[in-house]
């Protein structure tokens, strides 16, 4: 191993021990602070959930339970601490729902990991729907309809930390992420990690390399359930308050949709996910009552067209660009980025408009739209929208088919620089 | 050789629904020998191999590994005792990559087990015994290529390596050159002697040449029961088997 | 310079209908204050709206970025249990941020908590609790004794709640001879088939229904009713509310009654003209909300009299205010942050004056309860910034 | 005892319409092995159609003509996206359909906005047919339950006697051995998902006006319908009937008892009020009655994995 | 009645199949021999229409290229898979059934025809294929094709992997086949059972045809056989 590779990981984790610390500094909006808040959790919770679905090969439907169970605790704990019955410092909850997620994990996960594949994922769902319902039952725990809430601003104040403004809780987000992030990627360079692997490829014959599979899910399960605790109470810290939509199928769904739209076959690939289903359905719900319409165009488009997720994108590109050939497709992707504007422009348009004329409390038909005002019912706009999707479209197909000989020419080049 | 038999089969039975597919095997496998198997399609050989795997649970009768009773044990606990076996149609980690493979079988051997505290690239054991397997099997120019895809005989080659990494010393092959050209087959004979050195290995083939070259002592299976056992020659002149098995020209 | 007002409360998903309709009453009437130039020094309102999705979690999440744009002011009304939680944080953060205060309006949430035990110096409601609606709905009750059996089905989250242990409370102090034959709570907004509930209320032998249930949960309970020929009478809460006309159709008609603080066919020629006016604007709704329009008519006059819009100036103001409105005044309680006002027990029925979703069909005043007799002791121990 | 034939009664009632909501999931997820997310959707899509006719023809025209739009919607969609999404594994076949259910409930409100709209039931049917202890039974509901039993055997005929469904069976894990046998299996597969389609909308066309109609209906069908063909038995038609007859049932008895834990221990002389999860024990059983069929689910899927009938374990 | 002219075939960019010419007449038994690797398996996935390719292949009058698997089924070209595929899930009886193509009358082969020949099928009829032991989804799927009633049959290595006496009555079968009137077209490597039974053999190397001659000619040549089938 030469000096470089050793302390490349080093260098790479104290890089962004570094760039999370300037965070707050660059963005110090409240707003921007919070959108990095639900980030950092979003990345623990969506890593956490590709322990199951990208390393173990399990699909799960029910992996807010762990999230929603370890908030609760955390913040039941943090009403013990303002009760004075907890002395535990606040930024140090996590431990708290994290081990209740994993001890849930244990439970639950001793019953489901004995199946695996549709049936495991059914009984994901099944576990899912039955604690969300008991959440309705059992309300001294999780409180009904109202959930539970607590004041942050409690017990021993640790390095500061008061936990009052939103920046002392970016911070505690920030450290548990880098913590949680780095020993989930130590845990899949561990025998256990690898063998999950190996479980997801081949469940058979792992047993006949003297492990069983169903223990190898068991842990792996497990784990991933202490890790989704510790996202639960971050949330919980964050927002000193948690409902029992928290441990609900559409937490359960939007985890799903963030490890998968970042692509679960590279280690940081929920990551990408988790910022980009976030952004998408924090930054873009402020801006239009659409935010949904989009989501589920772009989350279509990316299983459809691409199944390996956003990283997966990324990672074809990697020997391009290691072979140096990237120019080479820039040209064709600046061509298609244009034509996709194009179509993209139109279809905003439209989908807007539409929206707007459908929505009641629309006060007039008149709209804004990037700071233009028009007329949403004229004529005018639909032609313009219609018709920049329809010559989008049009173009689109056909520079596509250039990224396509672009990927060609690259290829060939590859695959004759790999012989010589 | 020792007097405890490596494997022992004793009125082995196993039943699907109503149909007996094995019925009453009872067979010695001596220590260090190399044994195969042989027999008509559908006799049930692959059948028995699944068995003494514990991949399927006799209906009745008794399997013992070295005088222990491994009846009915489950597959990863038998293999834990030192046995391993191979698969007639290929099975391995296709996402992963050869050596990766490999390492996957020395994991628990080398007693890492369920570790989720031990780095992999730090144990260096568990490298260099995967190293040096590849070696022998001639993959070593294949070492970062994804099992998924690699060519058919490397694939066989590498499930042998899988079968033998571990460091069993009971070894089960099921039709381990099958699909294989004459040359393949030549270099997947030599390996397999190689790596089964001072081993136990119970194996089932069809290639009659392969039989010869390598059992130690063959055993025919004939509708779920062991009709003769002996050296290849004395196998090769009975009429039974050349009745039931062989047909009327010998390989 | 505007003076945002935030509106928080669900646009998307199943109850963004009912979210819609409030966000038009207030952008109604922030546009008639802002043309007749009811605020001081040029200031105008501004109704930002905000998605909660009806969630908790998500109300506080919609609140920060609310903070983020500098709005000082927010109204909710849809759901109790989000009204805890914006009370909770509200307190919290102006707490934390002395200076930067926030204000919450609420227009709708009625469990009566919010204005009792959990009270708060920064919530104002300007609709009347579960109580004390139960209390006008249990006096006509008194005259009814037709009515032998009762039965309450509630949703299960605090509003529903309230509403059956009210009701419980009530019928055996004014009606002992009533009997209550049976309570149920049900989930929130997930029971598709209601044929069960009714079934039971069926083999129970009900006159009558209590049910604070609204939007789907009550069209389907109503109509599951109809389809069964269940004859009762229900005496609810919610029936005006956005969908559920159209949806109880004529299976409404002189069986489902409501309570609430003003309803449009009582008669009033200037309320008759925010009717029309509304109706011609946004014809997918009706006015409804009359406590709206109390609500940003006594929010005016507290910046006038505070001469600032600065939300710590405008809670004391607000205090113990009274104002009159078309069909009579109504008293904010200093006490309780309570407002006081007249209550309406009306019928739905067919020919009235006004209708509501087009559908034909309108509310018939039953009876009237004055201001004075809707008054109920709290138990609030309001603390007051200095 | 009068009672309980009417609960019972009434669990059917209730049963066959889980029947009609779940039997094109069944069909496509028992043929395709696809786990139909959007299934949902489509009955929604059912309902707005069949309203849209409706104000212009009438409702029976719409009976007719709805499902078939659907069902054309869902060939559509089979035959440009799922197939692509099928070579890259059931799980992404599923995230589809996923998608495809936010898809379809934002184009709804796009159309129709978010209010319900007024679609009733026909005049024609709307009157009570027959009454059991009290309470009448309306001539749309008899028409309900008849539409789900011939759905039952409808789909019965198709699975069970034909050999398309063998030959889906055999397509799943080697469509092209299938397809050069001489069957054109991706037809097949575009007419399985439409017919299963196409029944979700006509359980839509039928549903949407006895409940409501509006862009929340999908959402609050929800996995009810998965319930349902789990307990029955993946890929067992006759399963999927039982299922829904017995959760009908347990239901609409549920509601029915209220008792709880507490009490009955408390008959006996035991008291729970202390013990740990009190609340749990003192629940009524009619408070707890709509987290049964889930409860029923999980102890189905670990006790027998392959639900009641179900031939296949994945 | 099978015309193959500069057929080229391709697995994505690769390009396999490097314009071969091949013939088969009516009724003769012809087989394409060659190393591991060679291109045979994907010569008649060719054919089937299972992978990508360009050039001509005349059936009869019909050109197949561009057409469907199933439409060339339809036009009467059997295929038995290398590695078998059996339904497993279904049951031996059904297996045989998927083979029979709809719209057509009574072919030259029927269940029972299957179950005579290889009376072990009838003991399994109703056993899920999937539990059958190797050498008995190799007959299973022979027949299966069977039922389709094919003029031209093309078999993918069928003695892989059988015991001797078996190998035995796959030979016996092929023969069987071409008795009732339809040719074939045999993939071996081995030289178990081709050249005893083909009228002619190709041998095939690197995509291409190398040699295509009776078997006595093959049998003579020896360095073709060194050089292209390691005997
Ligand atoms: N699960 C099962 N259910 C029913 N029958 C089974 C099952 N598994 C195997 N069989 C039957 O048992 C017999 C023996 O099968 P096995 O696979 O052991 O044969 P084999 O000797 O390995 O043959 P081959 O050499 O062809 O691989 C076969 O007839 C097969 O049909
Ligand atoms: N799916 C595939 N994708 C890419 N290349 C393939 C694929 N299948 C086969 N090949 C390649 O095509 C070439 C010809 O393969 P083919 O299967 O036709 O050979 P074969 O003569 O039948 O040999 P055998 O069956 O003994 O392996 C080989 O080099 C093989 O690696
Ligand atoms: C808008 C209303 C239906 C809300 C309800 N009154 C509640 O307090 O929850
Ligand atoms: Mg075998
Ligand atoms: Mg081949």
């Amino acid at each position: 191993m030469t000096l470089g590779s050793r302390f490349a990981p080093l260098a790479l984790v104290l890089g962004t021990v570094v760039l999370l610390a300037l965070l707050p500094h660059m963005f110090d909006s409240r707003y921007a602070l919070t959108l990095l808040n639900q980030l950092g959790i979003g990345i623990v919770f969506a890593l956490s959930y590709n322990m199951l679905l990208g390393q173990s090969g399990l699909l799960s439907f029910g992996h807010a339970v762990y999230f929603g169970l370890g908030g609760f605790t955390a913040l039941h704990a943090l009403n013990a601490i303002t009760d004075g019955d907890l002395p535990l410092p606040v930024p140090l909850l996590p431990i708290v729902g994290g081990l209740m997620g994993l001890a849930v994990g244990i439970i639950l996960g001793w019953v489901s990991t004995r199946r695996s594949g549709t049936i495991f994922a059914m009984i994901s769902l099944g576990f899912a729907e039955l604690v969300a319902a008991c959440s309705n039952i059992i309300r001294g725990y999780f409180g009904g309809e109202e959930g539970i809430s607590g004041d942050r601003m409690s017990g021993p104040v640790l390095f500061d930390l008061t936990m009052g403004p939103q920046r002392d809780v970016y911070y505690v987000i920030a450290a548990w992420m880098l913590v949680s992030a780095l020993l989930m990627y130590l845990i899949t360079q561990t025998p256990l990690g690898r063998m999950a692997n190996a479980v997801r490829d081949n469940p058979q014959r792992v047993a006949f390399v003297g492990y069983n599979p169903q223990t190898v899910r068991f842990l792996m399960f497990a784990l991933s359930g202490f890790f989704a605790g510790i996202a639960g109470s971050l949330f919980a810290i964050n927002f000193e308050i948690i409902t029992a939509q928290a441990v609900g199928i559409e937490y359960s769904a939007s985890v799903l949709m963030m490890a998968y739209i970042g692509g679960t076959g590279y280690f940081l690939g929920p990551v990408l996910g988790a910022i980009i289903y976030t952004a998408l359905s924090i930054v873009l719900s402020a801006y239009t009552e659409a935010w949904m319409f989009y989501l589920g165009v772009f989350f279509i488009i990316v299983v459809v067209y691409a199944p390996n997720g956003v990283s997966g994108i990324l990672a074809v590109h990697e020997p391009v660009l290691r072979a140096r050939l990237m120019h080479r497709l820039l040209p064709a992707y600046a061509l298609a980025f244009v034509t996709g504007a194009i179509l993209l422009i139109g279809a905003v348009v439209v989908i807007e408009s539409s929206y707007h004329l459908s929505q009641p409390g629309a006060l007039t038909t008149t709209m804004s739209l990037g700071g233009i005002e028009y007329d949403a019912d004229a004529w005018r706009a639909w032609a313009f929208g219609l018709g920049a999707l329809a010559v989008g479209a049009f173009l689109l197909r056909e520079t596509i088919r250039s990224v396509g000989g672009a990927w060609a020419d690259v290829r060939t080049r590859m695959g004759g620089e790999a012989a010589a | 050789m020792s007097a405890t038999p490596a494997i022992s089969l004793q009125d082995v039975e196993k039943s699907f629904g109503s149909t007996r597919i094995i019925q009453g095997a009872t067979l010695d496998v001596l220590d260090g020998e190399r044994h195969a198997i042989i027999g008509p399609n559908g006799a049930g050989k692959s059948t028995l191999f699944h068995l003494i795997s514990g991949h399927l649970v006799p209906t009745s009768g008794r399997i013992e590994l070295r005088g222990r009773d491994i009846t009915g044990m489950a597959p990863y606990r038998i293999n834990r005792l030192g046995l391993s076996r191979s698969f007639q149609i290929t099975t391995l980690f296709h996402r992963m990559s050869v050596v990766e493979n490999i390492r996957c079988a020395l994991y628990y051997p080398l007693g890492y087990r369920y570790s989720f505290w031990r780095l992999c690239p730090r144990l260096k054991d568990v490298h260099e015994r995967a190293d040096e397997i590849l070696e022998r099997l001639g993959l070593t120019g294949r070492r970062d290529v994804m099992a998924g895809m690699l060519s058919y005989a490397e694939q066989r080659a590498l499930e042998i390596g899988l079968t033998v990494a571990g460091g069993a010393d009971v070894i089960l092959l099921d039709e381990p050159t099958a699909g294989m050209s004459r040359s393949e087959t030549a270099r997947a004979v030599d390996l397999i002697r190689a790596l089964t050195e001072n081993k136990t290995l119970v194996m089932v083939e069809h290639d009659m040449s392969v039989v010869f070259e390598l059992a130690d002592r063959v055993s025919v299976l004939l509708y779920g029961e062991v009709i003769a056992t002996g050296t290849p020659n004395e196998i090769k002149s009975s009429r039974q088997v050349q009745e039931a098995y062989l047909g009327v020209e010998v390989a | 310079e505007p003076v945002k007002i935030a509106y928080i409360d669900p646009l998307s998903g199943g109850f963004a209908n009912i979210g819609n309709a409030g966000l038009a009453h207030f952008r109604f009437m922030a546009e008639q204050l802002n043309a007749e130039n009811a605020l001081p020094d040029g200031l105008t309102y501004e109704i930002v709206p905000f998605d909660n999705k009806i969630n908790a979690a998500e109300s506080l999440t919609v609140l920060q970025s609310a903070i983020d744009q500098g709005i000082r002011y927010v109204v909710q009304g849809n759901g109790s249990s989000v009204a805890h939680a914006l009370v909770d944080a509200i307190n919290k953060y102006n707490q934390r941020n002395p200076g930067e205060e926030l204000l919450f309006l609420n227009y709708a949430a009625i469990d009566p908590a919010l204005t009792n035990e959990k009270c708060s110096f920064w919530h104002f409601r300007f609709d009347a609790h579960v109580d004390m609606k139960i209390a006008a709905m249990t006096d006509y009750l008194v005259d009814r004794p037709e009515i032998k059996k009762i039965y309450l089905i509630n949703q299960d989250y605090s509003f529903g709640h309230a509403v059956a242990a009210a009701a419980e409370k009530m019928i055996a102090e004014k009606r002992p001879d009533i009997e209550i034959v049976g309570n149920d709570l049900h989930p929130l907004v997930k029971v598709k088939d209601f044929s069960p509930y009714v079934a039971k209320i069926q083999q129970s032998g009900a006159d009558a229904v209590i049910t604070g249930n609204w939007g789907n949960d009550l069209s389907l309970l109503v109509n599951a009713g109809k389809d069964s020929g269940l004859d009762v009478e229900w005496l609810t809460f919610y029936a005006g509310l956005l969908g559920g006309v159209s949806a109880l159709g004529d299976a409404g008609v002189d069986h489902v009654r409501q309570i609430s603080e003003w309803h449009s066919n009582v008669p009033n020629e200037e309320t008759d003209a925010i009717v029309t006016e509304f109706k011609a604007q946004y014809p997918e709704f009706d006015w409804a909300y009359y406590r709206v329009g109390v609500l940003m008519d006594m929010l005016t006059k507290a910046i006038n009299e505070a001469g600032s819009a600065d939300p710590k100036a405008v809670a004391f103001a607000l205090e113990d205010m009274r104002i009159d409105t078309p069909v009579g005044e109504v008293w904010m309680r200093k006490d309780d942050h309570q407002s006081q006002q007249k209550l309406y027990l009306a019928t739905l029925a067919k020919g009235q004056k006004f209708d509501l979703e087009n559908s034909g069909i309108g509310f018939k005043t039953d009876q009237e309860f004055a201001l004075e007799d809707t008054v109920l002791p709290t138990t609030c121990e309001m603390q007051r910034p200095e | 005892m009068e009672g309980w034939i009417f609960f019972l009664f009434n669990g059917i009632v209730y049963g066959l319409l889980l029947f009609m909501m779940s039997s094109g999931l069944t069909l496509i997820f028992s043929m395709m092995g696809v786990l139909n997310f959007a299934h949902a959707s489509f009955y929604m899509l059912g309902a707005y159609f069949a309203y849209q006719i409706s104000t212009i023809v009438g409702f029976w025209p719409g009976l007719v003509v709805a499902p078939i739009l659907v069902g054309c919607i869902g060939a559509l969609v089979e035959r440009y996206f799922l197939r692509t999404v099928h070579r890259h594994g059931h799980v992404a076949e599923l995230l589809f359909t996923f998608g495809l259910a936010l898809l379809i409930e934002e184009t709804v409100v796009l159309i129709w906005g978010r209010n319900p709209v007024p679609y009733s039931v026909p005049l024609d049917l709307d009157f009570a047919l027959f009454q059991i202890g009290g309470t009448s039974y309306s001539a749309y509901k008899i028409f309900m339950m008849a539409v789900s039993i011939a759905m039952f055997v409808f789909l019965y005929g198709i699975i069970a006697r034909t050999r398309t469904g063998q030959i889906i069976q055999a397509a799943l894990t080697h469509p092209e051995t299938v397809g050069t046998l001489g069957h054109n299996v991706p037809r097949i597969f575009m007419l399985v998902f439409g017919a299963g389609t196409g029944l979700a909308g006509l359980a839509g066309v039928i549903g949407g006006n006895a409940f409501v109609t509006e862009p929340g209906m999908a959402r609050a069908l929800g996995t009810i319908v998965f319930v349902v063909i789990i307990v029955g038995g993946l890929g067992s038609l006759t399963g999927a009937f039982i299922a829904s007859l017995l959760i009908g049932v347990i239901q609409t008895t549920a509601v029915a008892i209220d008792v709880s834990l507490t009490d009955v221990f408390a008959t006996v002389g035991v008291n729970l009020q202390e013990v740990p999860l009190h609340e749990l024990w003192s629940k009524r059983i009619s408070d707890v009655a709509p987290i049964l069929p889930y409860l029923l689910m999980v102890l189905i899927l670990v006790l027998r994995p392959r639900g009641l009938l179900g031939t296949r374990d994945s | 009645m099978l015309q193959v002219r500069n057929l080229n075939a391709y697995y994505g960019k690769s390009h396999v199949i490097d314009g071969i010419d091949l013939d088969v007449e009516a009724g003769q038994i012809v087989s394409l021999m060659g190393r591991n690797g060679a291109g045979r398996s994907t010569t008649i996935k060719a054919i089937m229409g299972l992978v990508q390719a360009d050039g001509s292949i005349r059936f009869g009058d019909m050109e197949l290229l561009g057409l469907e698997p199933h439409q060339i089924a339809h036009c009467g070209v059997g295929y038995v898979p290398e590695n078998r595929d059996i339904f497993p899930s279904l049951s031996v009886r059904n297996n045989l059934l998927l083979g029979v193509k709809s719209g057509r009358g009574k072919g030259r082969w029927s269940p029972e025809d299957a179950y005579d020949l290889f009376p072990v099928l009838r003991e399994r009829a109703d056993t899920a294929a999937g539990f059958l032991s190797g050498g008995e989804q190799q007959m299973l799927a022979m027949c299966r094709t069977l039922m389709g009633d094919p003029d031209l049959v093309m078999v993918d290595e069928p003695t892989e992997g059988l015991a001797p006496l078996m190998v035995a009555k796959v030979k016996e079968l092929l023969l069987e086949i071409a008795r009732r009137g339809a040719s074939i077209l045999l993939v071996e490597q081995k030289l178990t059972i081709a050249p005893e039974i083909s009228e002619r053999l190709y041998v095939m190397g690197h995509g291409r045809i190398v040699f295509s001659g009776t078997p006595a000619e093959l049998e003579a040549d020896h360095a073709l056989r060194r050089e292209w089938m390691e005997v």
